[in-house]
C-alpha cells in the first residue's frame, strides 16, 4: 500500500502518537470526528457551487460567476448570508421545538456518516451493525421533520411536515430491504466487510462489484431511487415543492436555522450516496485492476461527486411527483421488487455451484430475468400510459 | 379586405363545428375544406353535482395571491375535503387598471398604447384586434403590406406566447425552470425581432388604424427568416419533453378533463376549446385579415385534458411557423399605411364595431361605440383569459391541490387581460 | 433526461445554446429603431435658442398620460413666442409609447435610447426639465440615422433653413407625411 | 459510578419523567423520545451496539412516529393537557410507589449482584443469526407471524367503516 | 461501566414511572406511553443480566431483549388502533369518558 494510499491514517498515528497513553483513545475520537464534519461541510460547501453551477450550464446560462473567480466563493457568500439573516421565530411558535428541529435535522445525519469507510482502513467507526446503524440514524430525521412542522404552528408547516414523513417511511422500506440483500449476499452488517467481498476482479480486470450482478442491479437502481426519496431530492421533493405548499415543514424558518436544514438535506444526501457506493459500487475500491494505483480515498470521494453531478442531473430534469402517485409508487412498485430482488439473489447464491455449461450466463437469465419480468408486470401496473392509452390528434383544415 | 362581418355571428358560431376522420399526427396531409359539421345544441348547464358529504372536517386554503405558482396576482379560495378539491372560488381583481372606463376618455389613437398592456405577453395581436375595430367603425382599406405585416406580427406573437406558456406548464410541475429558460431564450429571439421594429420588445404599439406605423427596417424580414427556420428545432425538443417525460404524463393525463357542452356554454375559446374537439378557430370561421391566402391547418384534441391543451399549443406552433413561412415568402412592397388616414383629430362616423381576432389565448375582441366624437363611446374588450377561466371550478372539482395548479396553468391566463 | 444532458454540454461550445450577456460588462447594441424615453432636438449649439419646439402644446394633449407640462414663453407685452419656457417630462409616468413624436409637427421631439436613468427620489430625478431634455440634431443622428435623415429632410423643407442642408439620399421606400398641419 | 454511565441515568430518568408529567402530550411524545435515546445509548454503555442499533431504529425510527401520527389525528376535542393531578392520583401514585419501592428493596438487600464484570465482548452477529435460525427458529416464525396479525388487526381495528354510527357525545 | 445494581436501580425507576404514568394520566396516549416505558425498563434488565451473566458466548439475553422490542412493537401498533377507534367513537382520547359497555 503506497505511502499516498495510507496519508490520513498515518498522519492520525502521528498525531495521536504526541498524547499520553490514556489520553490516546480520547484524542483519536477527536480526530476522527473533526475529520468527518470538516470534508463533509467543506463538501457541503462545494456541492452547493457544484448544484447552482451545473443548475445553470443546464439551462444555458452561465450560473454564480460573480463572487469570486467562477463563483468559487459563492457557498461562502451564502453561508454569510444565512447568518446575517434575522433569525425570526414566529411569536405563536413553541420556541422549545422550534428551534430544537434544526439541530435534530444535523446531528443524527454526522452520525450516520461517520460509518461509512472512505478509505482503505479510513473508517471512523467500525461497527459491527454498520448498516443497521445506519438506517436507525435515518429514522430520527422524521422527528425532526415533525417537530419542525408541528413547532411552527402553521397550517401549511403541518401539512408539509406530515407529507414528507408520510414519503419518508413508506420510502424507508425499499431502502432498508435493498441494503439487507447487499447484507445477505455478504453475511455481514459491517460496513467494512461489504467492501471486502468486493475485492478481487472478474477475470482479472473488472472488478467484482456487486452492481455487476443481476439482483445487485437491481438492489442498486432501487436504492437509488428511494435514496432520492428519503433524501427529498428532485421527482419526490414533494414536502418544498414550491407550487404547493410552499417550504413544506421549513416554512418559519430563516437564517442559519434555515441553512441548518440544507446542511442536513445535502449530509443526508452524502449520507446515502456514500451507502449506495460502499454497498453496490465497491467503496473505496478501483474498478479496473490496472488502476489499482489511484489511492483508495480518491476512488471513494470521486464516485462521491459522481452521485452529486447524477442529483443535480435529476433536480435539472424531472418535475414532481403528486403526493398519491409517490406513495402508490412506493408501495406498489418499490417494496414488491425489493421483495423479489431477495428471491433473485436466493436463486443466484443457490446456483452458485451448478456444473452446467456457461453456468454464469444461466445463472443471470435466471435471476436477472426474474427481476426483468418482474419489473415489466409491476410497470404496467401501475403506468398511466395504459389507463389512458396512446393520442391521435384530428386536424380540420 | 374580407367581407364585413354581420352581427348573425352566433349562426356562425353554432354551426362551426368540423367533423373530420382522424387522421396521425403528420403534418404535410392534404387540406381540404370540412363540411359543416354537427350543431351542439345548447346544453342547459350541468347542475354542479352535490358536494360529496365530507367526513373529515373542511379545509379553507387560500392560494394566492402572492404563491409562486399563480401566474401573476390571482386568489384561489380553496375548500379541501382531505387532498381532494371540493369548492375552488378564484379571485382576482387586484390588477383592474379601469381599462375601459379610461379608453373612453382619451382618443382613439391615445388607447393604442394601452392595449399593449393588456395581455402583455402577446401586445401586437392586442394591437391588432383595436385596429380592427376601429378600421371596422371607419371603413377603412389597409395596404397589401401592412396585411402581411399584421399576419407576421400577430403569428411570432403566437410562437411567443405558446413557447413560454409550454415552458410555464413544466415549471409549475417542478422541473427547476430548465424547460422555461430553454421557451425564453427562443421568446429572447422574437422579442429583438420586435424591437428592431417596433421600438420596444413587449410595449410595441405599432399598429395604426389603416395599417402600421413604421415599414420594415431594412434587414428585418432575414432576421425573422432565420428566426422561423430553426423555431421547429425548438419545438421538437418541446415536443420529446412533452411525450416522453412518464412523471409528466403521469400528472397530465387525465386532469382538468373540459367536456365539450361546457366548454361551448361556457363560451371559452382558443385552444382550449379545440383541446376538447371542437373545430373552431376565428381564423377560418372569420377569414379576417388575409388568412384565407394561407394554407395552415387547425389542430383539434381528444380528451380536452391538460396534455391535450398542451399539445394544442405545440402543433399551433407548428402552424404558425407554416403560415409565418408562407407569409415572408410572398410579402409584396409597397405603402404600409393609408395615407389619407388623419392621425390627430381622429373621428369616425356615429356607429358601433366589433372586431375580434384569435388572439393566442383565444376571442380577443373589441366592441367600440362611437358618437362622433374623438372618444369613444363605449370600449368593451371581451377578455378570452378571464371567460376561460369561469370553468375553472368545474375542470378543479375532485382533483388535488397540486392538479389545480398545472390546470391553472393550462387555462393559460394573463392577469392584464383577466381584470382590465 | 437527455435533452437537458445535451443543452448541458451544448452550452460549454455551442453559442446558441449559451445567450446569456454579462450586462454591465457586456452590452448588447440595441437596434435601430429602439425606444426609451423623448428628447428634445436642438440645431445649431445654444440649446436654448435653437430648440425646435414652438410650444404648440400638441404633445401636451396627445399624450395619453399626460406627462408632459408646458408653459408658453412670453415676452414683455404678453404676446407669446414660439419657444418653451417651461418644459417638463416626467418620465415616471411616460409609458414610452412616442405618439409624442408621431403627432409633432416640428419635429423637435423624438425618442432617445438610454434607458439607464434609475434615480433614487420620484420627484427629483424623475422629472427632468427643458434643460435635461434637450440634445443637439448630431446626438439625433448618431442614435437614429435613417429617421434622423428623413426629419432633416421635413425640416429643410418646412422651414426654408437659410443654408441648403445637403439632400440625404431619400430613402427607397415611400414615406409616410405623418404630419399634415392640421386647422 | 462512573461517568457516562452517570449522565445516561439523569438524562433518562429526566426523560422519562417528562414523558409522564408533561401536560401538552405532544411534549410528553418528545421527551419520551428523549428517554428511548437515553435507553438506546445505555445499551451502547453495556457493549451491545447491535441491540442499539436495534432499538433506535425500531422505537425511535417507528414507534415514537406512530404516536405522534396519532396524536395529530386525535387532536380533536381533548382538552389541550389535563393537570397530573387527578382524585385518583393519590391512589395510583401510592400503588406504584409501593411496587417499586418493594423491588428496589429486594435488590438494594441482596448483596451477591455485586460480583465483578466479566469480560465479554458484544455477541457476534454470525453466533446471533446461526442460534436465531437452529434453537430459536420457532420463536423467530412465532414473531414474524404475531407482527403480521398485529398489523392486520390494527388496520381492521381503525379502518373508518362507513356504516359506524355518528359519535353521540 | 457501573455495578449491575445500578443497572437494575435505573432500570426500576423507568418501571415505576411508567407505572405511575399508567395509573395517574387519563389521556390514552399517555397510558401507551407509559406501557413502553415500563417494556424499556425490562429490556434494560435483560441486557444487564446478558452483559454481568458469566457465560462468554451466552446470546439468549440479547435474542430475548429483540423479541420483546418486537412484542413492544407490535403492542403499540394495535393500542394505537384503539385509540383511534376509541376517538372515532367517542369523540375523545380521555379513557375515564369511556364508559358505555353497549355494543
Amino acid at each position: 500500500m503506497n505511502a499516498l494510499d495510507q496519508l490520513f491514517v498515518n498522519l492520525k498515528q502521528a498525531i495521536v502518537g504526541w498524547f499520553p497513553g490514556e489520553w490516546r483513545l480520547g484524542v483519536s475520537v477527536v480526530i476522527s470526528a473533526a475529520a468527518i464534519v470538516g470534508v463533509y461541510a467543506g463538501l457541503f460547501a462545494i456541492t452547493t457551487w457544484i448544484e447552482r453551477k451545473g443548475l445553470g450550464r443546464i439551462q444555458n446560462r452561465p450560473g454564480p460567476n460573480r463572487v469570486g473567480p467562477f463563483g468559487l466563493l459563492q457557498p461562502l457568500a451564502d453561508g454569510l448570508k444565512a447568518l446575517i439573516k434575522e433569525d425570526i421565530i414566529p411569536q405563536r411558535a413553541d420556541r422549545l421545538v422550534h428551534t430544537l428541529a434544526p439541530i435534530l435535522a444535523v446531528v443524527p445525519v454526522i452520525l450516520a456518516l461517520a460509518v461509512i469507510p472512505v478509505g482503505r482502513n479510513m473508517v471512523a467507526v467500525d461497527l459491527q451493525a454498520g448498516l443497521i446503524f445506519f438506517f436507525a440514524m435515518g429514522g430520527v430525521k422524521e422527528i425532526a421533520v415533525f417537530m419542525a412542522g408541528w413547532g411552527s404552528r402553521n397550517a401549511y408547516s403541518l401539512l408539509g411536515s406530515m407529507r414528507a414523513i408520510a414519503q419518508m417511511i413508506s420510502y424507508e422500506m425499499p431502502l432498508v430491504l435493498s441494503g439487507l440483500v447487499v447484507a445477505m449476499a455478504v453475511g455481514s452488517l459491517s460496513l467494512v466487510d461489504i467492501i471486502e467481498a468486493q475485492a478481487g476482479y472478474y477475470g482479472g480486470v473488472l472488478a467484482r462489484w456487486h452492481v455487476f450482478t443481476p439482483w445487485g442491479l437491481a438492489g442498486f437502481l432501487l436504492f437509488l431511487v428511494a435514496a432520492t426519496a428519503e433524501a427529498n431530492r428532485t421527482p419526490f421533493d414533494l414536502p418544498e415543492g414550491e407550487s404547493e405548499i410552499i417550504a413544506g415543514h421549513m416554512l418559519e424558518y430563516s437564517g442559519f436555522k434555515y441553512a441548518l436544514f440544507f446542511l442536513g438535506e445535502y449530509m443526508g444526501l452524502f449520507g446515502m450516496s456514500g451507502l449506495a457506493i460502499t454497498l453496490f459500487l465497491g467503496g473505496w475500491r478501483a474498478p479496473f485492476s490496472f488502476l489499482e494505483w489511484i489511492p483508495s480515498w480518491m476512488w471513494f470521494f470521486g464516485k462521491l461527486f459522481a452521485f452529486i453531478a447524477f442529483f443535480v442531473w435529476l433536480r435539472g430534469t424531472l418535475p414532481r411527483l403528486r403526493a398519491d402517485q409517490l406513495m402508490e409508487f412506493a408501495w406498489k412498485f418499490m417494496l414488491p421488487m425489493v421483495l423479489l430482488d431477495v428471491v433473485a439473489l436466493a436463486l443466484w447464491q443457490y446456483t452458485a455451484h451448478w456444473s452446467v455449461p456457461l453456468a454464469g450466463l444461466w445463472r443471470w437469465v435466471l435471476s436477472g430475468g426474474l427481476m426483468f419480468v418482474a419489473y415489466l408486470g409491476l410497470a404496467r401496473l401501475i403506468s398511466p400510459r395504459r389507463r389512458v392509452g396512446p393520442r391521435t390528434y384530428r386536424f380540420a383544415e | 379586405m374580407s367581407k364585413p362581418l354581420d352581427f348573425d355571428a352566433a349562426e356562425q358560431l353554432a354551426m362551426a363545428t368540423g367533423d373530420v376522420e382522424p387522421e396521425q399526427l403528420d403534418h404535410d396531409a392534404p387540406v381540404s375544406l370540412p363540411p359543416p359539421g354537427p350543431r351542439y345544441e345548447a346544453v342547459p348547464r350541468a347542475a354542479s353535482p352535490a358536494i360529496p358529504e365530507p367526513e373529515g372536517e373542511l379545509l379553507e386554503v387560500s392560494v394566492g395571491p402572492h404563491h409562486p405558482s399563480t401566474h401573476g396576482v390571482f386568489r384561489m379560495n380553496v375548500v379541501l375535503d382531505g387532498e381532494k378539491i371540493v369548492q375552488l372560488k378564484p379571485v382576482f381583481g387586484y390588477l383592474h387598471r379601469n381599462h375601459e372606463k379610461l379608453g373612453e376618455q382619451t382618443t382613439y389613437l391615445g388607447n393604442m398604447p394601452y392595449t399593449d398592456r393588456l395581455d402583455y405577453f402577446c401586445s401586437l395581436s392586442n394591437n391588432w384586434a383595436y385596429a380592427l375595430a376601429v378600421e371596422k367603425l371607419a371603413g377603412l382599406k389597409v395596404p397589401e403590406r401592412a396585411e402581411y405585416i399584421r399576419v407576421i406580427t400577430a403569428e411570432l406573437t403566437r410562437l411567443v406566447n405558446h413557447s413560454s406558456l409550454v415552458g410555464f406548464l413544466l415549471h409549475d410541475m417542478g422541473t427547476m425552470g430548465t424547460p422555461l429558460m430553454y421557451a425564453f431564450r427562443e421568446r429572447e429571439k422574437i422579442l429583438d425581432a420586435f424591437e428592431a421594429l417596433t421600438g420596444a420588445r413587449m410595449m410595441c404599439n405599432y399598429h395604426r388604424f389603416g395599417g402600421c406605423r413604421v415599414d420594415l427596417p431594412p434587414g428585418w424580414l432575414d432576421q425573422v427568416r432565420t428566426i422561423v427556420d430553426n423555431f421547429p428545432r425548438f419545438i421538437d425538443e418541446m415536443e420529446r419533453l412533452l411525450s416522453e417525460n412518464e412523471v409528466l404524463i403521469a400528472r397530465t393525463h387525465g386532469v382538468g378533463v373540459l367536456p365539450p357542452e361546457l366548454a361551448v356554454n361556457a363560451g371559452v375559446t382558443g385552444p382550449s376549446l379545440r383541446a376538447s374537439g371542437i373545430n373552431y378557430d376565428l381564423r377560418k370561421v372569420d377569414r379576417y385579415g388575409i388568412y384565407d391566402r394561407f394554407q395552415f391547418r387547425v389542430p383539434l384534441g381528444e380528451k380536452g385534458d391538460v396534455y391535450d391543451r398542451y399539445m394544442m399549443r405545440i402543433l399551433e406552433m407548428r402552424e404558425s411557423v407554416k403560415i409565418l413561412q408562407q407569409a415572408l415568402r410572398d410579402i409584396p412592397e409597397g405603402p404600409v399605411i393609408d395615407p389619407k388616414v388623419r392621425l390627430r383629430n381622429f373621428t369616425p362616423p356615429v356607429g358601433e364595431a366589433y372586431g375580434r381576432i384569435e388572439a393566442p389565448k383565444g376571442e380577443l375582441g373589441f366592441y367600440l361605440i362611437s358618437d362622433g366624437s374623438k372618444k369613444p363611446y363605449r370600449y368593451r374588450i371581451r377578455p378570452p383569459s378571464f371567460i376561460n377561466l369561469t370553468v375553472l371550478e368545474d375542470m378543479c372539482r375532485g382533483h388535488t391541490l397540486a392538479d389545480a395548479v398545472i390546470i391553472l396553468g393550462a387555462v393559460d391566463i394573463v392577469l392584464g387581460e383577466v381584470d382590465r | 433526461m437527455i435533452e437537458t444532458a445535451r443543452n448541458f454540454v451544448g452550452s460549454y461550445y455551442d453559442p446558441a445554446r449559451f445567450p446569456t450577456i454579462q450586462y454591465p460588462e457586456e452590452r448588447q447594441p440595441l437596434p435601430e429603431n429602439s425606444r426609451s424615453f423623448p428628447i428634445l432636438i436642438y440645431d445649431g449649439e445654444d440649446p436654448e435658442a435653437g430648440l425646435r419646439c414652438v410650444a404648440c402644446k400638441i404633445c401636451e394633449k396627445e399624450c395619453p398620460p399626460q406627462c408632459i407640462y408646458i408653459v408658453v414663453e412670453r415676452d414683455e407685452k404678453g404676446r407669446a413666442k414660439r419657444h418653451p419656457a417651461v418644459f417638463d417630462l416626467d418620465i415616471s409616468v411616460c409609458m414610452g409609447c412616442q405618439i409624442c413624436v408621431e403627432v409633432c409637427p416640428f419635429d423637435s421631439i423624438k425618442m432617445d435610447v438610454a434607458f439607464e436613468k434609475a434615480g433614487t427620489d420620484r420627484f427629483g430625478r424623475m422629472l427632468l426639465h427643458k434643460q435635461d431634455l434637450a440634445r443637439p440634431n448630431e446626438y439625433f443622428h448618431q442614435i437614429h440615422p435613417t429617421e434622423a435623415a428623413q426629419s432633416d429632410e421635413r425640416v429643410g423643407k418646412t422651414k426654408k433653413a437659410p443654408k441648403p442642408k445637403p439632400k440625404p439620399a431619400a430613402d427607397a421606400a415611400a414615406e409616410r407625411q405623418p404630419s399634415r398641419l392640421a386647422a | 459510578m462512573s461517568a457516562t454511565f452517570a449522565i445516561l441515568a439523569t438524562w433518562t430518568v429526566l426523560a422519562a419523567l417528562g414523558a409522564m408529567a408533561l401536560r401538552k402530550p405532544v411534549h410528553a411524545a418528545l421527551s419520551l423520545v428523549g428517554a428511548l435515546m437515553g435507553v438506546a445509548f445505555t445499551y451502547l454503555n453495556l457493549g451491545a451496539e447491535f441491540i442499539t442499533a436495534v432499538q433506535v431504529l425500531v422505537y425511535v425510527g417507528a414507534v415514537a412516529i406512530l404516536i405522534v401520527f396519532v396524536l395529530q389525528l386525535t387532536r380533536g376535542e381533548g382538552v389541550e393537557g389535563e393537570s397530573l393531578a387527578v382524585q385518583p392520583a393519590s391512589l395510583g401514585l401510592g400503588i406504584a410507589l409501593l411496587v417499586t419501592g418493594g423491588l428496589i428493596a429486594a435488590v438494594v438487600f441482596l448483596p451477591d449482584w455485586r460480583a465483578a464484570w466479566p469480560e465479554k465482548g458484544d455477541v457476534a452477529l454470525k453466533r446471533l443469526g446461526e442460534v436465531l435460525m437452529n434453537r430459536y427458529v420457532v420463536a423467530l416464525e412465532a414473531i414474524g407471524l404475531l407482527l403480521t396479525i398485529a398489523m392486520i388487526g390494527a388496520v381492521l381495528i381503525a379502518l373508518k367503516r362507513p356504516d359506524s354510527q355518528p359519535p353521540e357525545s | 461501566m457501573a455495578p449491575l445494581h445500578q443497572y437494575l436501580l435505573l432500570s426500576l425507576l423507568l418501571f415505576g414511572l411508567g407505572l405511575a404514568g399508567v395509573m395517574t394520566r387519563r389521556n390514552g396516549l399517555i397510558t401507551l406511553m407509559g406501557i413502553e416505558l415500563m417494556l424499556n425498563a425490562a429490556n434494560l434488565n435483560f441486557i444487564a443480566f446478558w452483559r454481568h451473566g458469566p457465560n462468554p458466548d451466552a446470546v439468549e439475553g440479547v435474542l430475548l431483549a429483540m423479541f420483546a422490542i418486537g412484542v413492544a412493537a407490535a403492542e403499540v401498533a394495535v393500542g394505537l388502533a384503539l385509540v383511534i377507534a376509541i376517538f372515532r367513537r367517542f369523540r375523545t382520547v380521555n379513557l375515564d369518558e369511556v364508559q358505555e359497555l353497549k355494543g
